[in-house]
């Protein structure tokens, strides 16, 4: 096993009858930054999905990676009825037992000091965008496997959560997002355009 | 071993397979269907407490039998796919399910007919007939789910899973109706199980059971052959099959 | 980056079940609404059948048994159909315990909700339809068991059918054929105490279900659970 | 022959129609199994000889064309 934290080789995605990608061939080290880009419907999406295992019938190939994977999908796990505090607390990925002192710094570090104990559902969509992403901001997961992080964020909210993806990189930790935009990440990013691997 | 098990899994070669064999079967086994009915139809004595009502055993037991076969046979294809993703196992799968279904309604409607100058019912809450039903709705429950799905790759997944919970619970079920019926009704005029049939009746019976046996295995591999050729409509071997 | 803290999968089961609690309590009128729907068919039976007491209390435990049979594919239908839209499922199967465990916590707060909560009051329900009060100890035995069974096997059901469209009816399709022999040990175990039997071998053979149930179940729902998440 | 004659084969002791019905029906329903697959194969295998031809065709009017 090398130290890669995820390692595909000639990997194929379908979807039905159709194949969407083919021959993908991806290493993530510690310290990287990959973003998977690509215009609607090339699969970046179904991509990422096959990286953290929650697609496997319709995906062929190796695919090895660490188990300490952090993945946040397009709907945030996040229940009306709790409070941020709550929803982080007993989070159902379950990676991490955060004290309260902590959830609490995450919470402010996304700007949403003062709302711990509002009910989620009385919070706006970038607000619980907001929620979704401190998890990133709690010590979890190695490997983080983001599904389009940066929508219903403002430029502020985007500078910050690029801290903390590089933060993370210099730790010893890697990314890998889907974003059809371009992003502030400097050389740390490498982008990998799913155009070359369209399927048949 | 693992060129057999290579070979049943690779297409072109289960087609090559389908496609010899179905010319032979096929006459055979309509042949013996409807030498099997005639016998059990005109040579076979009369049971001396039915009356001919009787003969319809000669339809009726055969399909319940091979109906129940069937699922399992439906649920081993599923242990396969799900076990060594075995696509073809995927398509044996869905070819098996509308064969059982249609066995069940032949067992239910002949027994329905059967129920009516025996017990004088249309339909009497027999043990087997009951759980003949419910069997029916577990096939029926493999098909609704096969077709609920948009992906027929995900479809055949789950379908497996159902047939695999359905394995299980089939022989506590087949019980549990037996023990239901054995304590509501005492046992009076049962189906099957004298085990004094008269070798005259028994020989048409067994007959008719290898009949639908062997009925079951063509039509699995028609199903299987229509499959492969949607399946593999743009596929080169097939073409040149065809085109040759 | 701080080091990830290993995970203990009772401290996990033990906070998943209190996130689902909680869940429960904020919103009772999915607690409720099984056991009035439960209350509602019961009261249609004399309604339909006539007001004899003592025809009444012959039809009971089938009447029982399949009103609970029915709430039950109530609850299942409701089962993990917000999980999957707001995203907790596929978390849940993220967490690095399996999928098979991870469902547990979920499982037990709907049989709390559900069955227990069921089960404790259905005396009240069997006095409605003039059972005696003496068999209500194997009435709340047998439905502890029977609801239980019917949860596990309902969410596999659940499982296989949340992704689909109008997933309902088919689960209904899915499920009900397995829950006859439940249904048949259920109203066994009734009958029998009512006549003065021994009801003894049917409550058994529920608790057998149980025990079979919960070793199997939960890997069938996690399986299923993945095949829905594919979609 | 188990009966005497065609007429008491056909009444089956007084339960001819059920016992004819029965296979009647079984036989129709098998009938449809067995003919629903081969109807289909038959249809689908017309498709792809079609597409095989057209393909045909249009190479050759290419080849012809350069």
């Amino acid at each position: 096993m090398t130290t890669a934290l995820l390692e595909a080789r000639d990997l194929s995605v379908h979807k039905g009858l159709r194949q969407l990608l083919k021959d993908v061939t991806l290493c993530v080290e510690p310290g990287d930054l990959w973003q998977l880009a690509g215009g609607n419907g090339i699969g970046k999406t179904s991509l990422l999905r096959s990286f953290a295992r929650l697609a496997s019938i319709e995906v062929y190939g190796d695919l090895s990676r660490c188990d300490d994977v952090l993945y946040v999908g397009h709907s945030a796990a996040l229940k009306g009825a709790m409070t941020p505090r709550q929803n982080l607390k007993y989070h159902p990925s379950g990676l991490c037992t955060p004290t309260d002192t902590e959830i609490d710094e995450a919470l402010a570090a996304v700007g949403l000091a003062g709302y711990e104990n509002a009910l989620t559902a009385r919070l706006s969509a970038g607000q619980k965008r907001r929620v979704a992403l401190a998890r990133l901001f709690l010590p979890s997961g190695r490997l983080w496997l983001l599904d389009e992080p940066f929508t219903a964020l403002d430029v502020a909210g985007v500078a910050v959560l690029e801290q903390r993806f590089t933060a993370h990189a210099q730790a010893g930790g890697a990314v890998v997002f889907t974003s059809h935009q371009s992003t502030d990440l400097g050389d740390l990013l490498s982008v990998l355009d799913l155009e070359q691997f369209r399927g048949d | 071993m693992w060129r057999i098990v290579h070979q049943f899994g690779s297409p072109p070669w289960v087609y090559r397979f389908c496609d010899r064999v179905i010319p032979w079967l096929l006459p055979i086994t309509v042949v013996a269907l409807l030498t099997g009915s005639i016998w059990g139809l005109l040579f076979a004595p009369t049971d001396y407490k039915q009356g001919d009502s009787y003969r319809i055993i000669y339809i009726h037991v055969p399909a319940a039998v091979v109906a129940l076969a069937g699922y399992y046979v439906m649920a081993l294809a599923g242990l396969v796919s799900l076990v060594w993703r075995v696509k073809l196992a995927d398509t044996a799968m869905r070819a098996a399910a509308p064969i059982g279904a249609a066995y069940t309604a032949i067992a239910l409607i002949t027994g329905a007919i059967w129920g009516k100058p025996t017990w004088g019912a249309w339909w009497v809450w027999d043990a087997r007939i009951t759980s003949m039903l419910i069997l029916f709705f577990l096939y029926v429950g493999v098909i609704a789910l096969f077709e609920a799905y948009e992906n027929k790759t995900v479809a055949a997944r789950a379908c497996a899973i159902l047939s695999l919970v359905g394995t299980v619970n089939i022989p506590i079920i087949y019980k549990s109706v037996d023990w239901w019926y054995s304590l509501h009704q005492p046992a009076s005029i049962k189906f099957t199980g004298s085990s004094a049939i008269d070798a005259s009746m028994l020989y048409p019976l067994l007959g008719m059971i290898i009949t639908f046996y062997a009925l079951f295995a063509l039509l699995m591999m028609l199903n299987l052959k229509q499959s492969l050729t949607e399946e593999y409509a743009q596929s080169a071997w097939l073409n040149k099959r065809l085109t040759a | 980056m701080t080091e990830a803290r290993d995970i203990d999968i009772l401290h996990y089961c033990r906070s998943q079940t209190v996130r689902q609690l909680m869940l429960m309590v904020r919103s009772p009128s999915e607690v409720v609404n099984p056991l009035l729907f439960f209350l509602l068919v019961i009261v249609l039976f004399p309604l339909g059948l006539g007001p004899d007491p003592e025809q009444l209390s012959v039809l009971a435990p089938g009447i029982l048994w399949v009103v609970a049979l029915l709430s039950n594919l109530m609850i299942c239908m409701r089962l993990f159909v917000d999980d999957l839209e707001d995203g907790s499922l596929e978390q849940l199967a993220m967490a690095r315990v399996p999928l098979s465990i991870a469902v547990l916590p979920q499982l037990l707060a709907s049989w709390l909700a559900s069955g227990l909560l069921l089960s404790v009051v259905s005396p009240l329900f069997g006095l409605m339809l003039g059972l005696p009060l003496n068999v209500a100890p194997v009435l709340i035995a047998s439905l502890l068991m029977g609801t239980a069974i019917m949860l596990l096997l309902g969410a596999v059901g659940a499982a296989l059918t949340v992704g689909v469209q109008r997933g309902g009816i088919l689960l209904a399709l899915l499920i009900l054929p397995l829950y006859v022999p439940i249904l048949i040990a259920g109203t066994r175990a009734l009958n029998e105490a009512l006549q003065g039997g021994d009801p003894s071998i049917a409550l058994a053979l529920l608790g057998a279900g149980v025990t079979g149930g919960l070793v199997l179940a939960p890997l069938a729902i996690a399986a299923g659970l993945r095949v829905s998440l594919e979609l | 022959m188990y009966f005497d004659s065609v007429a008491d084969a056909l009444a089956m002791g007084g339960h001819g129609a059920f016992v004819w019905g029965a296979y009647g029906i079984s036989f129709v329903i098998i009938f449809f199994v067995l003919l629903r697959p081969i109807m289909s194969i038959r249809t689908l295998n017309a498709g792809i000889r079609q597409e095989a031809l057209r393909k045909q065709s249009a190479q050759v009017a290419q080849e012809n064309a350069s």
